[in-house]
């Protein structure tokens, strides 16, 4: 038993008292996609549109005083989560902008090189160069990448995976060599829940000069990350996974990269001086966040944060890997399930991905739907994940603070009623 | 809504024992959709006989709902003149935009009636309509159709 | 006397009801910044997350239909709102972005055919080109232009002002020319209150084969728009200025111009298939908006839609044009003050920029602040149109909806005790 | 607060009538600084005469906390020793991140302890500090002081 005590959390979650399919209570395991949000979190943002609301960094009046300190404490809070000054951390609407913002420093730079503007050459890339990811990468760690090859070049390369669903470092020092200048990987596997040794793979990348990407979507939620720890340069991850708000993501950069780095998004706030003919940009972060930024969203978010911290990320990690634990043992045992990812709670997650053979995932989707019980199916946006396994596609529960055993049994099940309903062997 | 209204066995039937599966010899036109939430694929292709009645091929791995909307296609559509089809075709296309109100003909319909509990549920509608949206495209490929009578769907 | 209740409207917004400064009722006029938002926005927000708060287009369960469903009817809604389809529609998390994603179409096209991917020519730009904005652009609508630039070797020009404030076109047919391949104007200017004859200008653009793009930040929320009239092919503006959350920005384009552009940001949900080595994109808008969307601050924006349509735009239009023009007297009656801006109502807006003489805008917007009064000062972003004007800032009103005479008899009487306190001449 | 505690009689005045406002003619270093938000400016020199003492140029324009800030700091380092001079900026940094609550020393600060009302007012803390900023960074520039020493204000 760990100190989560999940009856009392679900009271927090207002979405979790609602039934679906005609009556059934709902049973959220889709927590990977999005996590639902405390009623904390939902008054933190209420609260500051009631009273404080209008544009941060742009005024100079009692309000405007008050919004951009409620959205400063909130990077400063986030900042701490995490283990760093807020001055590293930046806003953006998802952790595929904080993953876009980051490859586009490099064809930024590029571009800007090639007529004329210095550069730091670490994001120029040329063809001889090489972009390294993995085989595990969701879509949004894959295609900037592609995108970033195409406008530059260069050409992309992915560390391979084996069978057990963990990384083949084997080629480690072959596939990121002097070529490379960038490498991005992701810290857990969203499809998998496969934890990669990012330390290892990132001393690498700066032994070669790389620079180091982590994508940290599904760590930062679930376990406590110190991001200085895992040796990158850039750390992306999203509010919305971690109890905030939708419409607000975070890129963590060392001071050192962000004043490297040129600006992504362009316009006001994110300035020095502006004439008609050029502008000198303001140092990070606001050199990263043009325009009114999404002060409420930062508002939801510190409140999640808050919240998490008031939890303990340490008791919110072994929840899950007891969840974990009993989780891969109850669909191990159902025959004709199997399991696509790491099959013991070793440097895995609470995401387990699996097919049911003779269903297809979306049909045992339906099915748990039916029941009440939110799964997500599909590729999940790691399409080509699926193809090294074999499979078109598969369902994924992903269990978070407010679920327990009984979610995992309701789940069992359930997957019994699919295979008895489309009378497959089970 | 309960399973059996949504899975109705002649749409198990149909994902079980494909009608007409695999591909033409000759094809007119073909077409390859996906659908990009779910990763479901269809293959299908379209050729006139002497007579001008459509010639049918396709394959495809997907959920059962998507395979049998293929299955089903097939039957309906396979020896039909073209402007039969597409009278089929939109038949089809408006019963998946009921929201599961509509009252399908089954004179004109045939097993696709069966479909009619996927209008419930937004998420199929796609994987119903996977293999008819293909149809369309092939139809426009092989010159069968002009790309102005498409509906968008 | 217009349809407008503003005793009415004033009890819809929390806010309004709140003090400032030791005691002061607050009277907000810096709605150009961003507007307060009425309680059906706030509740709207709320009961998404209460009830139905999933990741839109990501899965299949009853929650994820119940956000997709949400997320596209607001699609729907402002589309509506604005007179167009669904399908024409983007969320992006602000005009910056949406006027980023522009732009971006142009530096991505060009480096990507540099290495071999077709694009539509008319986004490849070279050094004989030339991209056209005015002196009157806010940051948002220059710096992602001046950074096109930059990175494609292509030549920034402007159309310049009038001493009245007013876009000067005598050199139209110069300026915009065969080698220009887009042209930028903003609808309504932030800082002079100008509104552009924009259709004129696309008409111009669309002669020498240039893509028209206008910045509605400041028209939409104050007028009717029917944003096709506008004659242009990207068209972008803010959810935040017109009631709604934070953190949500839209962009209208044809369906033939959002064909063409490449995508700007890449990642989940915006992709057709996806390998390792390429992936294609889905159709519009899709194809813009990569990862988790905001969902909750498109449901707020839907509800702020339709708190404007209960009003009717034309009424709204018809009561700001009423307190701009009382505004405008008010002002000039006062000496010591200059309008910086059209001082007719005649092609303007609301948003008056003034002046006073003897006194920084900091020091009269701190006098205004003291007095419950929140105004915005400073360049607006808008520095070069400051210059061009000959003042380092201004102090600038920004009414809405919610605001009356009395705000503006309150402004001129703050203005009086400013010229008092600083013992300049009024 | 009252709008006489922020603008303190003391303040008006330096800003109706700067102290030895001018530049330099051989300045040793030279920083101008803008704040972004609100466009207020300030160019700033510095040199040493032979005692070692700091001679100070600047001009600017802005509002009249930025501007008397910058007559301030003339007043109170023109002919100082560096290290004279870097105790007094570190005394009005530290008075401006006091929130109101500073208890500034006069023997210190001299005319500066006028700006405790602004640390009530985040937006103009920034315009009290535009030149103190320069000042540090001017003297960064001419060799006077460490970069390393410098305290990210
Ligand atoms: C591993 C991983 N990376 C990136 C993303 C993209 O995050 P977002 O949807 O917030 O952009 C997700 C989630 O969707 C994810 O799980
Ligand atoms: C004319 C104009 N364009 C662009 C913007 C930028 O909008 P946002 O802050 O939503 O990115 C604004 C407002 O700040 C504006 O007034």
């Amino acid at each position: 038993m760990t100190g989560i005590d999940v009856a009392r959390i679900r009271a927090d979650f207002p979405i979790l008292k609602r039934t679906v399919r005609d009556g059934k209570p709902l049973i959220y395991l889709d927590s990977a996609a999005t996590s639902q949000k405390p009623v904390e979190v939902l008054d933190a943002e209420r609260t500051f549109y009631e009273t404080s609301n209008a544009a941060a960094h742009r005024g100079a009046h009692q309000l405007a005083e008050e919004a951009t300190a409620a959205y400063e404490a909130s990077r400063a809070r986030v900042g701490g989560f995490v283990g760093v000054e807020a001055e590293n951390i930046i806003f953006t609407k998802n952790a595929s902008e904080s993953l876009n913002l980051a490859a586009y420093a490099f064809s930024n730079a590029t571009a800007l090189a090639r007529w004329g503007t210095p550069v730091d050459p670490r994001f120029e890339l040329n063809p001889g160069n090489s972009v390294v990811v993995t085989e595990m990468e969701h879509h949004a760690n894959l295609i900037p990448w592609q995108e970033v090859c195409a406008k530059t070049g260069a050409s992309l390369r992915w560390l391979p995976l084996t069978d057990s669903g963990r990384l083949d470092l084997a080629d480690l020092d072959d596939l990121i060599d002097t070529s490379t200048k960038v490498v991005s990987v992701v810290h857990q596997s969203n499809i998998l829940g496969t934890i990669n040794p990012v330390a290892e793979i990132m001393a690498r990348a700066h032994a070669v000069g790389a620079v180091g990407v982590v994508d940290a979507c599904q760590s930062i939620p679930h376990m406590p990350v110190d991001v200085r720890a895992l040796g990158a340069d850039l750390v992306a991850w999203g509010g919305h996974k971690m109890l905030g708000p939708t419409g607000i993501g975070l890129l963590y950069g060392t001071s050192e990269i962000l004043q490297a780095m040129p600006p992504f998004l362009t316009g006001g706030s994110m300035i020095a001086t502006v004439e008609m003919e050029r502008s000198t940009y303001a140092a990070a972060p606001q050199k990263f966040e043009a325009g009114v930024p999404m002060v409420a969203q930062a508002v939801g978010l510190g409140a999640a944060v808050a919240y998490l911290e008031k939890l303990g990320m340490a008791e919110v990690a072994a929840h899950e890997q007891e969840l974990t634990a009993y989780s891969l043992m109850a669909l191990s045992g159902i025959p004709g399930v199997r399991i696509i990812g790491p099959t013991e709670t070793v440097d895995r997650g609470s995401a387990i991905s699996f097919v049911v053979e003779g269903i297809h995932p979306h049909d045992v989707g339906q099915v748990l739907d039916n029941m009440g019980i939110a799964v997500r199916v599909g590729h999940h946006c790691a399409w080509p994940t699926c193809r090294r396994f074999g499979v078109p596609a598969t369902t994924r529960i992903s269990p978070y603070i407010y679920n327990d055993q009984r979610d995992i049994d309701a789940l069992v099940e359930a997957i019994a009623h699919a295979q008895h309903f489309f009378k497959v062997a089970s | 809504m309960s399973l059996e209204a949504l899975y109705q066995d002649i749409i198990i039937d149909h994902y079980k024992n494909p009608r007409g599966r695999g591909l033409l010899e000759f094809p007119l036109g073909t077409a390859f959709h996906v659908n990009p939430t779910c990763g479901d694929e269809v293959n299908l292709q379209v050729a006139a006989a002497a007579d001008g009645g459509l010639l049918i091929g396709y394959e495809g791995t997907g959920c059962s709902i998507s395979q049998a909307s293929a299955s089903v296609l097939y039957e309906l559509v396979q020896g039909r003149q073209v402007t039969e089809a597409e009278n089929i075709r939109r038949a089809f296309v408006e019963l998946m935009h009921s929201q599961g109100h509509g009252e399908p003909d089954e004179a004109v319909l045939g097993d696709g009636i069966a479909f009619v509990g996927v209008a419930k549920y937004p998420a199929r509608i796609k994987c119903a309509l996977l293999p008819w949206m293909a149809f369309q495209d092939a139809e426009i490929k092989g010159g069968l159709m002009l790309e102005t009578n498409s509906d968008g769907e």
